[in-house]
C-alpha cells in the first residue's frame, strides 16, 4: 500500500546498507534525485541493478556506495565512458567493484522473470559471446517438446526498486508514460519499491491501456518535480544533454568528482537543493 | 568546404546509408548507425522503419538522439513499447530485417569487442559493454557495422568477443544455430568490406574516393584481402552531403554544442 | 507488409483446409465476420486455437470445419453451454472432435511464447489438475539456479491468426484499445495474419503506449464495420447480450442451427448482408 | 416481496459479499462471485480492489458484466492490461489476495469440477472448462467458493478435478508445493462451510437463517460435518437487499431481460 512521503523518508525507510537495488531508467525517467538521497544517507555494500547504468551510478560508486554492479551497458550515451565506473573496475577505486555482465535482452527478461514470480528466464542470447565465460549466472535449459536448447538467466528480484515517473494521484496510482522502458517490471519485481514523480494529482484519467502502477503495488511515492533531471520526463521536460556532456570532465579527476558531489550533492539538503547549487555555479561560471 | 568537397565520416555515413532499402525495418545502434539510418531516411529511403532497443517503433526524429532514448524519438514514433517487448517480440520474433551497429573492435571475420580491452579480469580500457549487440547480431536478417579504420579497431585478435560475426569463419557460425546472416557489410570511412563468399573472411569490396588500398591495408591489423572486382564507392552526391550536414547543424543547436 | 483487402479475398488467400487458427478475442473484439466467411467458404479440418471459444466456434464446429479445439474455456458467458461444441464432444456431431484442454494461464503465456519466437513457455501452474492426465503437452522444466520444477507448454504458432480491431490507417497500422487480450500475441505468433476493423483511418494518431500493431507485421487488413458482432469493439458499439441469450435456443438442436446458418450465414454474401438478414428475421418475428 | 424476506439466493450473495474486506485485491470470477463481489463493493468494502481475467484492474461496474470482458469493465476500471500479464503480474506475481471462485462440482475437501460430468473422453455433461481456475485456486492468497447447494454439486467424488483445494486434505497441499492457503469458505444457499483444522475438511461454520441442519446434510453428497461452535448467518440488513436488488435490476435492464 502506498506511503506518499518525503524522499528522504521513503529511502531512510525502505533502501538499507547491503541491499541489491535497482534504480531503473532507460534514459527517460532515471531516479537522479533519489541516487543522490541515497549518497546523502551514505548507503554501503549495495548492489547496484541496471541495464544502463549512467550518470547517477557513476556518482554512486564514486561515492563507494556499491559493492557489486549488475548491468549491460556502462557508459555516457552519444558521450564516452562514466570515469568512476572505470576508475572502479581498473583501479579498483574507491574501492574494488564486482560486476556482473548481462546483455539487454538478458536482463530485460530476467526483470520479466522477476515481476512474473518466476525463479528464471529463457531466451535465444548468449549465443556466440565471451560473456558466459565470465558471468556463471547464464546457463541453459532444454526445450521438452523441441529438444532445442536455449540460454536461461536467473531472474532479477532486487530488495528494492526505485523509479521516476510522471505522475500518481493521492492513492498513490502511479501514471508512466513515453518510453516506459522496464518500470513497471522494476517495482514489481522488487520486494520494496519507491517511486519519485512529478507531481501528485487529484485523478490520474490514464489513456486506455497505458501504463500505470496501481497503489497497492508500490510502497512509497514520492513528490519530486525535476526528479529525473539530467534525465528528462516526457511531458514535463527534456534531457540536458549538456549536462551529460559536462559530466566527462567533471568525473574525469577523482578530486574535482569528489569536490562535485560535496558542493552540490552532500553540501545540499535536497534535489531542490541540488539544483539550485548547481544553478549558482553556473552563474559563477558565466561570470558577471 | 565546398559543397563538392567531404569528409571521410561523411563518406562513411552516406555509404552506410545508401545499403539501407526503403521499407527495411531496422534495428539502429546509437551513434554511426544512428547518423546513417535518419540520413536513409531522409533521403531514399522514407519509408524505411527505424527501431532503437528502448522501445520507440518507426520513429521519425528531426534531430539526432543523443541517446538511444531521447524524448524525440518516443514523440515521432508510431508507437512505444515497453523495453522487453522490443527484444522479446520484435528482435527474437524475428522482424529485424538489418541490425546496424558500431564497433570499438572487429576482426577479419566481422565478430566484435565493446567490452574491454586488454584483460577482461584487468582491463586496459573498460568499455560500456554488451547492451543490445550480442542478440542484435544473432537474430537480425542481417548485419550492418559502421565504424572508423584504424590498427586499434580493426585488430587481428578481438580482446573479447561481444558479439558474434562469422567465429572462425566458414560455416561456423550456422553450425552454431544462429539465425541471422551477420555482418553482411561493414563500412568504414576508407572503404567497405563483405565476406567472402565459403571462408566468409572480410575482403574490401569498394573503396572510397582517394582512397589508396596502401591506405586500408596500413589501417588494418591483419593481412587484408581485396576483392577481385573492387569498386570504387560513389562519392556523396550534393543532395546527400546538404541533407546530412543540416541534420548534424540541427543536431548540434539541439544539443547545444558550438558550431 | 499488409494488403488492404476484402475479407473475402483475405481469407481465401490466407486461411486453407487444414490449418492451424486463431481467432481470438477476449470477449470483446471476436472476429465474428471473419468465422463467418470461413463457413461461408467452406474450411475444413481446422484446428481452433482460442482461450475462450464462444458463439463463433460454436458456428464453425456445429458446421464441420474443425477437427480438433485446442482451449480453455467453452461456454456461452453467463447464459450456459456452446450446445455444437457439447454435441461434437458428447456425441461426435457432426464428426468427432479432438479437444486439447489447458488453462487460461497456459494459453497466455503459450500465446506469449510463441510471439517470442521461443518453443515452450515456463510458468507456475498446473500443480493440482486432471487436465494433465488428458493433455500430454503440458510438461515440466527444471530451473538451473533454483531445482525447482515448474509447468511447461509448448509455444503457439497458429498458422493463420485472425482479429478484430477498431482501426487501421492507410498503411495497414492497427490500432486496439479497451480490452486488449492477447490480440497483439496472436497476431505475433502467427505464420499469417487477418485484421478486420472498424474503419480505415488516414492516421491514427494512437496516444502513447497504446497496442498498435505495424503494417508491416500483419498480412491483410479488411475493414468490416460491425465485424465483431454480437461482441463488441470499445467506442463502437456494446455487445448484444440479447444475442448472446438468444444463441441458447439457436444452437440447442441441430435442424433449428443448420436452418439458421443457411439463413443468414451461407445465404449471405457478406457480413452486412448477414445483419440484415438477421434484422429482416427480427421483423418478422415482430410481426405487422 | 417484503423487504425483509428475501430469497436463498439473496442470502447466499450477502453472505459471500461480506467476506470481502474494504481494500482486498480480489481476482473475480464471473457468475455469482461477479455478482458477489460487486455487491461488497457497492455496500461495505468501497475499496475492494477487483480484478477480473481478461485485463481490467481495480474495476467499478455499474452493472453486473454477463461476460468478463464487458466494455463497462474497460470502461471502470483504473487500468486494463493484456490478459497474459493479468496471469503473469498479477496472479502468478503473488498480488492477489482472494481468489473468488464457483464451481459444477465441489468435494470435502474443496476441490472443484467445472470441466466434465461423467468419463472425460465420453462424458455425460460437457462443461465449459478450467479456464483461470486452476491458477486462480493455487495462486490466490485464500480462495473463496459461491455455489449453490445440492447432491449434484456436493459430491462425495469428483468427475474431474479442475482446480485443487485441500487435495486429499490435511496437509496434501502444502506437500505439492501449492502457494495459496486455499479454499478457506464456502459459501452456499444454505450455509457457509471452512477447512476443519488438520483434517482440512469442509465442516458447516454458519447456517442461513431458516435452514436446517437436515436440509443441509440432504443436499450434501458426503457425510457432512458441523462445526462445535456453528452460528447463524445474520439475515441480509435492508440496506444490503436494496443495494443488490437495484444492482441486479440495472443489470436485467441494461442486458434487455424482461423484469
Amino acid at each position: 500500500m502506498a506511503e506518499i512521503c518525503t524522499l528522504k523518508h521513503a529511502v531512510a525507510q525502505h533502501l538499507h546498507d547491503g541491499d541489491t537495488v535497482a534504480l531503473e531508467g532507460f534514459t527517460h525517467l532515471i531516479p537522479h534525485a533519489a541516487g543522490h538521497e541515497v549518497i546523502r544517507q551514505g548507503r554501503k555494500d549495495l548492489t547496484l541493478i541496471r541495464m544502463t547504468p549512467d550518470l547517477i551510478y557513476d556518482q554512486l560508486i564514486g561515492m563507494g556506495c556499491a559493492r557489486k554492479l549488475v548491468f549491460a551497458w556502462g557508459g555516457n550515451p552519444g558521450v564516452g565512458s562514466l570515469h568512476r565506473l572505470r576508475d572502479a573496475v581498473e583501479n579498483g577505486w574507491p574501492h574494488p567493484l564486482e560486476i556482473e555482465e548481462h546483455s539487454h535482452a538478458g536482463m530485460a527478461n530476467a526483470f520479466v522473470a522477476g515481476a512474473s514470480n518466476l525463479p528464471f528466464a529463457v531466451l535465444r542470447g548468449y549465443k556466440a559471446t565471451d560473456l558466459v565465460k565470465y558471468n556463471d549466472r547464464i546457463k541453459s535449459v532444454t526445450c521438452p517438446f523441441t529438444g532445442e536448447e536455449l540460454a536461461a538467466v536467473p531472474a532479477l528480484r532486487p530488495d528494492v526498486g526505485v523509479i521516476h515517473a510522471q505522475r500518481a494521484d493521492a492513492k498513490g496510482n502511479v501514471l508512466i508514460h513515453g518510453i516506459v522502458g522496464l518500470q513497471k517490471e522494476v517495482v514489481l519485481s522488487a520486494r520494496r519499491s519507491i517511486v519519485t514523480v512529478e507531481e501528485v494529482v487529484d485523478a490520474l484519467d490514464p489513456p486506455a491501456n497505458s501504463c500505470v502502477l496501481p497503489h497497492w503495488a508500490v510502497d512509497a511515492v514520492c513528490a519530486v518535480p525535476g526528479g529525473a533531471y539530467p534525465s528528462y520526463a516526457l511531458g514535463y521536460y527534456e534531457r540536458d544533454n549538456r549536462f551529460y556532456k559536462a559530466w566527462d570532465a567533471i568525473a574525469k579527476d577523482r578530486d574535482g568528482f569528489r569536490a562535485w558531489i560535496e558542493r552540490h550533492v552532500l553540501g545540499t539538503e535536497d534535489f531542490d537543493g541540488f539544483r539550485a547549487s548547481l544553478e549558482a555555479a553556473r552563474a559563477e561560471e558565466a561570470g558577471p | 568546404m565546398s559543397e563538392n568537397d567531404f569528409t571521410t565520416n561523411e563518406m562513411m555515413t552516406v555509404a552506410a546509408a545508401r545499403l539501407l532499402e526503403n521499407g527495411t525495418v531496422c534495428f539502429v545502434g546509437i551513434g554511426l548507425p544512428s547518423q546513417a539510418a535518419n540520413l536513409a531516411r531522409l533521403t531514399h529511403a522514407p519509408e524505411v522503419v527505424l527501431i532503437y532497443e528502448s522501445g520507440p517503433i518507426g520513429t521519425k526524429p528531426d534531430v539526432l538522439p543523443l541517446s538511444i532514448g531521447d524524448g524525440v524519438l518516443a514523440e515521432s514514433a508510431d508507437t512505444v513499447v515497453p523495453t522487453h517487448e522490443i527484444f522479446r517480440y520484435w528482435l527474437q520474433g524475428g522482424h529485424i530485417d538489418v541490425g546496424f551497429l558500431g564497433a570499438a573492435q572487429i576482426d577479419r571475420f566481422g565478430n566484435i569487442n565493446t567490452t574491454v580491452i586488454g584483460d577482461y579480469d584487468h582491463p586496459k580500457v573498460r568499455l560500456p559493454g554488451a547492451g543490445g549487440a550480442p542478440e542484435i547480431a544473432d537474430q537480425s536478417g542481417e548485419v550492418f557495422v559502421v565504424m572508423r579504420h584504424g590498427l586499434r579497431s580493426f585488430v587481428d585478435k578481438l580482446d573479447f568477443l561481444t558479439s558474434g560475426g562469422y567465429l572462425e569463419g566458414g560455416d561456423a557460425r550456422e553450425k552454431r544455430g544462429i539465425a541471422g546472416k551477420g555482418p553482411t557489410r561493414v563500412i568504414t570511412d576508407l572503404c567497405v568490406l563483405e565476406p567472402e563468399a565459403g571462408s566468409r573472411e572480410l575482403v574490401v569490396t569498394s573503396i572510397h574516393p582517394g582512397v589508396s588500398r596502401e591506405q586500408i591495408a596500413e589501417a588494418t591489423g591483419w593481412d587484408v584481402r581485396f576483392a577481385n572486382d573492387v569498386t570504387e564507392t560513389a562519392a556523396p552526391t550534393a543532395e546527400e552531403l546538404r541533407t546530412l550536414r543540416e541534420f548534424l547543424a540541427r543536431t548540434a543547436e539541439a544539443h547545444g554544442d558550438t558550431a
